[in-house]
């Protein structure tokens, strides 16, 4: 039997990260930064929001955090640059014999 | 802090988280969200897995508008409404259903909430049943299709004219495809005092039967095709209106969606398309869609 | 200050008394005048900051008061019957999370058929939701348990919704004279309302989760803990109640003459007083008689209600509802309280949808226990017969 | 007073039934008393015949039922007595106080009853001093002046306070007192 800390009131402490959805789906969605040109619509568009921009190299680039990216492709289909590559997960890169 | 998210549980690809952080963002996090039962309670509110950054309270079903406005009419009376907006999301189930009371009061009572409903057009929730907001001929649970039936018989309710009729000072239609456009009204919406209801086209990719990949274009075929205007009401006034350039037939929407896809084999699907044609015709006059 | 005044005023007022921030509420019979007097208070800027809302249903009312007290507010709404039942959903919702809900009920039966008068079936029915109910005898109690609801119920080891149940229209609409309370005197006696969690943006918690299996048992359980702690916490407070009114209105039971009486006759709401009369001529006629009043309902004072029937060869419970298809409700609640005691318990069903209950009849019914002529079974008192046909 | 007296008031919706048990429980309260008044129980529209109630007595009231045998009768509508067995449940000895204009001994020839029945002109006085027919305060006073159970100055007092409009007031109070003195006279104590 595990002790369970109740907060009365069915409330709730803020924003828990802990579930990592990272592995729901077959796909990662994978920024080119060569391509990227930090217009942020991916992070508009991002359902999670697994997406950020980031300053690299004195400039914008979108940066996927795989811990949450559950490779619904919506930042794929609203890149205006076709920056996003989904790119299937390793685990289920299956080696034919 | 995020104000929503990540690590909620929405289908990969899901509409309404794109809303639902598209407004927290545009009020700048200052909001107490008060949420109907629906997936996004689901998702996001799971005790000890609460995904929200901003103060969040789930009550019933059916009383997300009579919740506003209690936790509104509780900030004027402890004076603590510059604290934060009183932000409603609720499913269209919720909306157009059984809240349709609670939110017609609420409106009628004109609180200082901004109540934005995700229209999934179904109860999503549970599995795809139909609602008012689901429109004529779409494949349901509840009106599936048969030898008899081409799925729902019936218009889809029209929640923003019902809205306008409260005589409530800000109402809108808005779409996920367009979230600069959502967010633009939400704060727009922020800037009325008394209740403004906007109305938020979100697909669920499970119930329509779409990719998420198709998400947001399934979206913007909706706005395209004049099936969902996104159109702008103050005090009243319809004061803005997104000009399509070449509307599309319904048809380029509809063969997207599994909910649809029979429309065009069951004997009675063309005569549904042609009605949903001419919804789409009677939108575009209506509020002079075609630029 | 003693004063004339009607039931649904004295509530009123001592709700103005206990300084709510926010009350929702919908009119329905007998209900009505309690709210349409705090409108008109508010009309007249007597309710200070608070806010008056009108809803457009009970349920919506009942709906107002969660958000509002889930926003941190101290807050009040009033109901009968078929009100009180479309409020149900969401008074369970906010025993369940924890919101310090005050209602008063003008006790009303339930449809069909259609009545507006007087008995306790709307409050009984929702006995199960995690309220604390407490049963006025007269105006001059239910005045004085309406701050001492806010009290037990906003007390941070109680945290649950507080009913007053007041008899529709023998006490809402009776107009007679009352101690009113003073400002002062409810001050001293019940501080503002600090709420131990609210919606706050400075501090944003989420409220109303849902919990999945590993969680969701040990909600409803607090919920009785709750409970049992309030019991306690009652006591505490009637006992300063009385320090500051120097009104003593017992505890959770009221025993009256029973130490060597024989045949307790146990009662809720206004008929005790009847009862308490009829106790006194029965005395008279040399019967060993006495009166159990039942005051708090939920959390059910089993205990006490044991140690007060314990020398009792016979209990009478008079019950003004119905549990339809099993034992009527209080004397199920009574029994079980005596479970293993070697008395006999009679339930008389008295008064349903405003049915008199003379006092002549309560004394007919004891004599008829007395004398060995009716048995411990269920019965109906001040029923005509009747023969079902169909039209 | 040492036990407990029952009133019943019969009137129309409308006509301030309600009002004058009321005016009578403040008054007596005044004098010391426990009261206990109270409508009918019911949804009664304007027009209709309505009951209303009151209890005076030395100690606490306890019963909250409707009266059955009132020791009084009040009436403040004449056309009452057709439709209503205004009577019903009067106790032997009781006193009825009834708004009627053609006096005591029809009243009693039509309702047939050995009890004491006093006639009054309460909608001529209501006219005279009001100009409008509203007759609950003159039957208010007819009440005090054939029963005696409260002081009329209790009453005066009380309708004093129970009229925000001083002018309404005192005419009011005018007509208590006519008719209490007609009442007191027509007893003879």
């Amino acid at each position: 039997m595990v002790k369970i800390k109740l907060y009365i009131g069915a409330s709730n402490p803020p924003l828990s990260t802990s579930m990592k959805t990272g592995d729901w789906g077959t796909e990662l969605a994978i920024v080119d930064e060569e391509k990227c040109i930090g217009c942020g619509q991916c992070v508009t568009f991002c359902p999670e929001p697994a997406v950020e921009l980031v300053e690299k190299d004195e400039k914008k680039v979108a940066v996927v955090n795989h811990d949450y990216c559950k490779g619904c492709w919506v930042c794929y289909t609203v890149c205006p640059v076709s920056a996003i590559e989904m790119e299937t997960k390793d685990i289920y890169k299956i080696e034919v014999c | 802090m995020n104000l929503f998210g990540p690590g909620h549980g929405a289908c990969p690809g899901c509409g309404f988280p794109i809303a639902v952080r598209g407004a927290l963002e545009a009020l700048d996090g200052k909001a107490i969200v008060v949420n109907s039962t629906g997936c996004l309670e689901i998702v996001s509110s799971m005790y000890n897995r609460n995904t929200w950054g901003v103060p969040y309270v789930h009550s019933l079903f059916e009383n997300a508008g009579a919740v506003a406005a209690g936790v509104e009419a509780a900030l004027r009376a402890l004076k603590r409404e510059d604290e934060a907006h009183v932000v409603v999301f609720a499913g269209d189930g919720a909306t157009f259903d059984i809240g349709f009371g609670t939110l017609s009061g609420m409106m009628d009572r004109n609180h200082n909430v901004i109540y934005i409903c995700y229209d999934n057009e179904a109860y999503q929730n549970t599995g795809n049943q139909q609602s008012m907001a689901t429109p004529t001929g779409a494949a349901t649970t509840t009106t599936p299709v048969g030898n008899i039936l081409p799925g729902k018989v019936g218009r889809k309710k029209d929640m923003v004219g019902i809205a306008v009729a409260h005589g409530i000072p800000y109402v809108a239609s808005a779409s996920i495809a367009y979230p600069k456009d959502f967010q633009r009204k939400v704060k727009r919406a922020a800037e009325f005092k008394g209740a403004k209801y906007i109305q938020v086209h979100s697909p669920c990719v499970t119930g329509w039967g779409i990719d998420g990949k198709l998400t947001v274009e399934v979206a913007k075929l909706a706005v395209e095709t004049g099936l969902y205007p996104l159109v702008e009401y103050e005090n009243g006034q319809l004061v803005r209106v997104r000009k399509i350039k070449e509307r599309k037939p319904v048809t380029e929407y509809l063969k997207l969606q599994r909910r649809f896809r029979h429309l065009f084999s069951h004997p009675k699907g063309q005569e549904i398309i042609e009605e949903l044609q001419r919804v789409a015709d009677e939108n575009a006059k209506k509020y002079g869609l075609d630029a | 200050m003693r004063k004339v005044v009607r039931g649904f005023y004295a509530i009123a007022y001592a709700v103005k008394l206990s300084k709510p921030n926010v009350i929702a509420a919908y009119p329905i019979t007998p209900q009505t005048e309690i709210v349409e007097n705090l409108a008109q208070m508010y009309a007249n800027g007597d309710l200070g900051d608070t806010e008056y809302i009108t809803a457009e249903s009970e349920f919506g009312a009942a709906s107002m008061v969660l958000g509002a007290s889930a926003a941190g507010a101290r807050v009040f709404t009033a109901t009968s019957s078929q009100g009180l039942l479309l409020m149900t959903e969401v008074l369970y919702n906010a025993a369940g999370m924890r919101l310090p809900v005050v209602l008063v009920v003008a006790n009303r039966s339930i449809s069909a058929p259609l009545s507006i008068w007087n008995d306790i079936q709307d409050s009984i029915s929702i006995r199960d939701a995690g309220i604390i109910q407490l049963y006025a005898e007269n105006n001059q109690e239910a005045h004085d348990m309406v701050p001492l609801a806010f009290k037990v119920a906003e007390n941070r080891d109680v945290l649950l919704p507080f009913m007053v149940c007041v008899d529709g229209f023998k006490l809402t609409h009776a107009y007679e004279p009352i101690d009113l309370l003073d400002q002062e005197a409810v001050d001293r006696f019940l501080p503002p309302y600090k709420p131990p969690v609210k919606l706050d943006v400075n501090n944003p918690v989420a409220m109303g989760c849902y919990a999945p299996p590993p969680y969701y048992m040990e909600f409803r359980v607090a919920m009785e803990y709750a409970m049992d702690r309030a019991k306690e916490i009652m006591l505490e407070e009637f006992d300063k109640w009385y320090e500051i009114t120097g009104r003593n209105w017992g505890g959770h039971v009221v025993a009256e003459s029973c130490e060597d009486a024989e045949i307790v006759v146990v009662a809720m709401g206004s008929i005790v007083s009847l009862v308490r009369e009829a106790v006194k001529q029965l005395r008279q006629e040399g019967l060993k008689v006495g009166l159990l009043k039942i005051r708090t309902y939920r959390p059910f004072p089993a205990e006490d209600i044991r140690e007060s029937l314990k020398n009792a060869q016979k209990v009478i419970v008079l019950d003004r509802a119905l549990s339809v298809g099993a034992e009527p409700p209080v004397t199920a609640d009574v029994k079980s309280a005596l479970f293993g005691l070697d008395l006999e318990v009679y339930p008389v069903v008295v008064g349903l949808g405003g049915r008199d209950i003379p006092r002549e009849l309560i004394e007919d019914i004891v004599r008829n226990v007395a004398e060995g002529k009716i048995t411990p079974e269920k019965r109906y008192e001040g029923l005509n017969e009747f023969e079902e046909v169909i039209p | 007073m040492d036990i407990l007296k029952e009133v019943r008031f019969h009137g129309r919706g409308g006509q301030g039934a309600v009002t004058a048990a009321d005016i009578l429980a403040v008054a007596g309260f005044k004098d010391g008393y426990y009261t206990l008044s109270f409508p009918m129980f019911g949804a009664e529209k304007r027009g209709t015949p309505v009951v209303s109630f009151l209890r005076i007595s030395d100690e606490p009231i306890v019963i909250r039922d409707e009266v059955k045998n009132p020791d009084f009768v009040v009436v403040m509508d004449p056309s009452l007595v057709d439709v209503v067995d205004v009577l019903a449940g009067i106790k032997d000895g009781g006193i009825a106080i009834i708004n009627y204009p053609k006096g005591s001994e029809d009243l009693k020839q039509k309702l047939g009853k050995d009890v004491e029945v006093h006639a009054i002109n309460a909608t001529k006085m209501a006219m005279e001093i009001l100009g409008r027919p509203i007759t609950n305060t003159a039957m208010v006073g007819a009440f005090v002046g054939a029963t005696g159970i409260v002081k009329i100055e209790s009453v005066e007092e009380t309708i004093m306070e129970w009229f925000g409009n001083k002018d309404i007031a005192e005419k009011n109070v005018r007509l208590v007192r006519e008719a209490y003195d007609h009442m007191k006279e027509v007893c003879g104590w």
